[in-house]
């Protein structure tokens, strides 16, 4: 089944010339100054513009988009709870398709989308987003991954990258930070054989937005993986959050790529690669690390990358 | 109306839903900002709107009066500084408020 | 209110034989409760069921404690020891059985009203599987008319479609060869 | 026309779901509502009902997928019981706060542990203060008819909250028995399509389930106790539409032989027509025993509770869960709570039957009866006794 290659077959990107207009996500939100995951999620919202129905998970979004009687919404939106961001998404989808097939709403060509942080996805909403990628809804979900819950103030979670210090994965005499390597949720969805999974950075906007839209167009589910940047927690300056989501990218740490119909696709190969050291000494949470775990964490970078490049020439024998 | 429902629990909407979109843009998120404001230098900008794509917090639109410029809103600007790092040209740059005032 | 209990193994269809004589009363404009024993039984494990036929409306929902009427559909249950329990004074027993109904009184323990047919080789030559629980519904409707025997024709063709006729024929060969003794 | 079927409790359950021509069931299977999601996925598999099946992975997800369902504007069902009803936990209070007029079938099980699978209503009862309109259906019948007036309540635009229809486990789904089962005419003239308040539409962007801050999350929670208060005269119109169209009638709480009754049982489920029984048999040896059926629990029908009992010196409440740490059941607490707020002095004794499976017969009945007559005439301590609990 070749479902997303065909649907993206005409497939028209966006240039920076005729970047959509709208702005679902509105301005006056309550995000940190600097915050790389309301940008992102901006950027996403824009992609898609005025067709949009959102779910929001509970986490900072929701938090900073929606305190009663203010939205920073301007499309349809609902938040349920914390982990079942999928499963709301799916009963809208199922609700919509059912009243369409009985003529009893009109199909406006509305894109549901289920925004989620890295808790409410890789930890606490996994079996719910597990269960709505299998039944095979058609919606995107997001994940917005700024690597710890930072709506309850900076606990690790099992994205958050090793060595890393939050709250609940302080460095000590006996703790390096976060003792676990991050969980690679983009590829824990594409083993659904899922029609499309892709990783974006708000750094790379074109490729963002671009990406969205292939989401949106595909039938099925869609999942997105955008990282981003937390300058609150992670201790850096408010200015830097779209550098970060760059040299994150330049430094393999977080490659981007797709998996349509299961081919994976690297979309910016990195031939030069910013050391790791380079890329984690501007953000505070990794400063207790020595030399030593540089070393540990770019030998594992090195081998995740040369893995996903192995995954491409295995899914592109054409190549 | 951002004290909407406010007073009276009889005044709520069903199931406490709002029902004026985007109206967020009511809440003036320029009082988070400190004493520096960005500042474009429209000799060096090139108009390549990263500044507007950029920004969290949508503080750059487009100038009607000045084609391709893009106007800073002081009522939204939290101060993060992202479209300071993220110019390409450097054009835009710290100000302190009172300078400008 | 007549109250019948059927003991027979999971799998062998005795929640399906007290539906099809629930039905089969409601279908006379009279009032039934068939019920299962809710148990963590799976097949093969032996279990019971339970039927309630009445002219009036029934209310009663606790379990049958004191049934006029016990159905044993698994000749191996006859001497199980628990198919005379509560079994009225001047109840019926209506046993699958290859033995005579003196030999079941004995393994019962029951020494009233008996009937009994073999059941399991009627089902046999007749559908060619042992499962008896249509089968013994003749046997029950031979020892006692709790419903017309034209009225189960209808629930049977709903539950088992093609296979009705056979379940039928089954049914009626076991109501012509039920022996009775009192 | 209506046909007279014998047909299993379940089925009838969702043939009620069929008749109100639900849009979305999102369920997950759990004994012993089992039967309940299979036929209604055969019903959709065959093209009997024209709705999306949605078979979520856990009973959490059932319940927001069904939040998300109904926003968009679809009359949407789910069914549960006992560990699945308290995965959902979290999620069934946000449907009445999102005022979503979602229906739930519970098929009433106990909760573990130790794991058990049979009937009581623990369950349902740790969901008692989630805002749910609940009612309790007494035979297959009631569970029938309880669950298309379900719909009409739930849609009222004067109530616009979600029903959960209690059904006792095994003793009332597993059973089968006599059934009036209307036909889709009939039930489309009782039932109109489902005419949402409010929806999930981009033409009309509103934004649900927004923060409760602490200036607004006391007054939110006002609103929503308001609308299940004044839910009382919508449910009991809507009984009074169903009689007509249908010929059965429903109250709030039902008496039977109350007149002159000096004790009264008060049951809530199924064990309500066995104690009639037992009633009858107490009658019959003179006593003044009458017995109250509470079939709406939620809202609470304090004023026509009142009213049932105004004649009687004592009250045996049978409930079917525990409240451990109490000195009563949770209908008992309720009842008491009443009484006492409304200056009554009725004798209350309180006894938890039936837990899980065991069986309430009509001997438990005369003996709870005769405890209550007893405990009111020596004045004794009213303390919850657990029925049959072996010492």
């Amino acid at each position: 089944m070749k479902t997303a290659t065909a649907a993206l077959e005409n497939f028209k990107k966006l240039s920076p010339k005729n970047l959509p207009l709208d702005e679902p996500l509105s301005k006056g939100h309550r995000a940190c100054q600097g915050c790389g995951e309301v940008l992102a999620l901006r950027m996403i919202a824009k992609a898609v513009g005025k067709e949009l129905i959102a779910v929001s998970a509970t986490g900072c979004m929701e938090i900073i988009s929606s305190p009663y009687p203010q939205t920073a919404w301007e499309c349809p939106w609902i938040h349920v709870a914390f982990e079942n961001a999928a499963s709301v998404a799916s009963g809208v989808e199922a609700g919509r398709k059912a009243l369409i097939r009985k003529g009893r709403i009109k199909d406006d060509g509305a894109k549901i989308m289920a925004f989620a942080g890295d808790g409410g996805t890789a930890d606490i909403g996994i079996q719910a987003l597990s269960g709505a990628i299998e039944r095979g809804h058609n919606f995107t979900y997001v994940c917005l991954d700024n690597e710890a819950y930072m709506n309850t103030g900076v606990q690790r979670s099992s994205s958050t990258p090793y060595g890393a210090m939050t709250t609940t994965s302080p460095p000590g005499a006996k703790s390096k930070g976060q003792f676990s390597w991050k969980k690679n949720m983009p590829m824990i969805a594409a083993a659904h054989d899922m029609p499309y999974v892709a990783t974006a950075s708000p750094a790379f906007h074109m490729d963002l937005m671009n990406k969205v839209r292939k989401a949106v167009t595909v039938p099925g589910p869609a999942y997105l993986h955008v990282f981003a940047p937390c300058p609150t927690g992670w201790r850096c300056a408010p200015d830097i959050s779209v550098e970060t989501a760059r040299q994150v990218v330049q430094a393999r740490i977080f490659p981007l790529y797709e998996v349509i119909d299961g081919r994976y696709v690297l979309n910016r190969d990195v031939k030069k690669p910013l050391p790791v050291k380079e890329y984690m000494k501007k953000q505070k949470r990794f400063a207790h690390l020595t030399d030593e775990d540089f070393a540990y964490i770019q030998e594992k970078v090195d081998a995740d990358w040369n893995r996903l490049k192995a995954l491409v020439k295995a899914t592109n024998p054409e190549d | 109306m951002a004290d909407e429902g406010m007073q009276s629990w009889k005044e709520l909407a069903l199931g406490c839903a709002v029902t004026t979109p985007g109206n967020a843009k009511d809440f003036n998120t320029g009082d988070w900002r400190s004493t520096r404001i960005p500042v474009t230098d429209r000799e060096k900008c090139i108009k390549c709107g990263m500044c507007y794509i950029m920004c969290p917090d949508m503080c750059y639109t487009p100038d009607p009066d000045a084609e391709g410029f893009y106007l800073w809103d002081t009522y939204y600007c939290k101060g993060c500084g992202i479209c300071i790092t993220e110019c390409p040209k450097d054009a835009i740059s710290w100000k302190e408020e009172e300078e400008t005032a | 209110m007549i109250e019948v209990r059927f003991h027979g193994r999971g799998g062998q269809g005795a929640v399906t034989s007290c539906e099809l004589m629930a039905q089969a009363a409601i279908a006379e404009g009279r009032y039934a409760q068939a019920f299962p024993s809710f148990g963590p039984e799976r097949r093969g494990a032996p279990l019971q069921a339970y039927l309630r036929i009445s002219d009036e409306p029934i209310r009663l929902r606790e379990k049958i404690y004191e049934p006029d009427i016990v159905v044993v559909l698994d000749p191996a249950l006859v001497a199980g020891g628990n198919v005379k329990d509560g079994l009225k004074e001047g109840g019926t027993l209506v046993a699958n059985s290859p033995k005579s109904a003196d030999d079941v009184k004995k393994d019962s323990g029951f020494n009233g009203r008996t009937a009994v047919v073999n059941a399991t080789k009627i089902a046999e030559e007749e559908m060619g599987v042992p499962i008896t629980n249509t089968t013994m519904l003749g046997a029950l409707l031979k020892a006692a008319s709790l419903v017309d025997k034209e009225s189960v024709v209808e629930p049977l063709k709903n539950r088992f479609g093609k296979i009705a006729e056979k379940n039928q024929k089954s049914l009626e060969r076991a109501f012509a060869e039920t022996v009775i003794e009192e | 026309m209506s046909q007279r079927v014998g047909l299993e409790v379940s089925l009838a359950c969702s043939e009620a779901v069929k008749l109100a021509n639900v849009d979305v069931i999102a369920a997950y299977p759990i004994t012993p509502q089992t039967h309940i999601v299979e036929h209604l996925s055969e019903l959709v598999a065959d093209g009997h009902l024209d709705a999306e099946f949605v078979p979520v992975e856990s009973e959490h997800s059932a319940m927001s997928a069904c939040i998300g369902s109904s926003a968009a504007g679809a009359r949407t069902f789910t069914s549960t019981a006992s560990q699945g009803l308290a995965l959902m936990h979290e999620i069934v209070f946000i449907a009445p706060a999102l005022r979503l007029p979602i229906v739930m079938a519970v098929a009433n099980r106990s909760l573990s542990g130790p794991i058990s699978i049979w009937n009581d209503h623990s369950d349902i009862m740790a969901e008692r203060d989630s805002g749910w309109i609940q009612t309790f259906a007494e035979n297959g019948q009631e569970v029938l008819d309880l669950t298309l007036h379900a719909f009409k309540v739930a849609e009222d635009k004067r109530v616009c909250l979600p029903v959960a229809v209690n059904m006792d486990g095994f003793t009332l789904t597993h059973v089968i028995e006599p059934i009036m089962m209307p036909d889709q005419a009939e039930a489309d003239a009782y039932l109109p399509a489902f005419e949402p308040q409010q929806m999930l539409d981009i033409a009309n962007p509103i934004s649900m389930g927004t923060v409760g801050v602490p200036e607004i999350y006391t007054e939110a929670r006002k609103a929503c106790m308001d609308a299940l208060d004044n839910s009382y005269e919508v449910i009991k119109e809507h009984w009074e539409g169903f009689a007509k169209q249908f010929g059965r009638s429903y109250n709030p709480i039902e008496t039977y032989k109350t007149e002159d009754a000096e004790t009264l049982l008060v049951t809530m489920g199924s064990i309500g027509e066995t104690a009639m029984m037992a009633v009858d048999q107490m009658r019959e040896a003179g006593q003044k025993v009458g017995l109250v059926r509470i079939r709406l629990w939620r809202p609470f029908p304090a004023d026509d509770f009142l009213e049932a009992i105004k004649g009687a010196k004592a009250l045996a409440v049978v409930d079917r869960a525990l409240q451990p740490g109490s000195d009563s059941g949770p209908v008992g607490t309720e009842l008491k709570a009443l009484l006492h707020s409304r200056g009554k002095d009725t004798y209350v004794a309180n006894f938890v039957a039936g837990l899980s499976g065991r069986d309430v017969t009509r001997a438990d009945f005369r003996m709870m009866a005769e405890k209550a007559a007893q405990g009111q005439a020596s004045g004794a301590t009213m303390t919850c006794e657990m029925v049959g609990v072996k010492e």
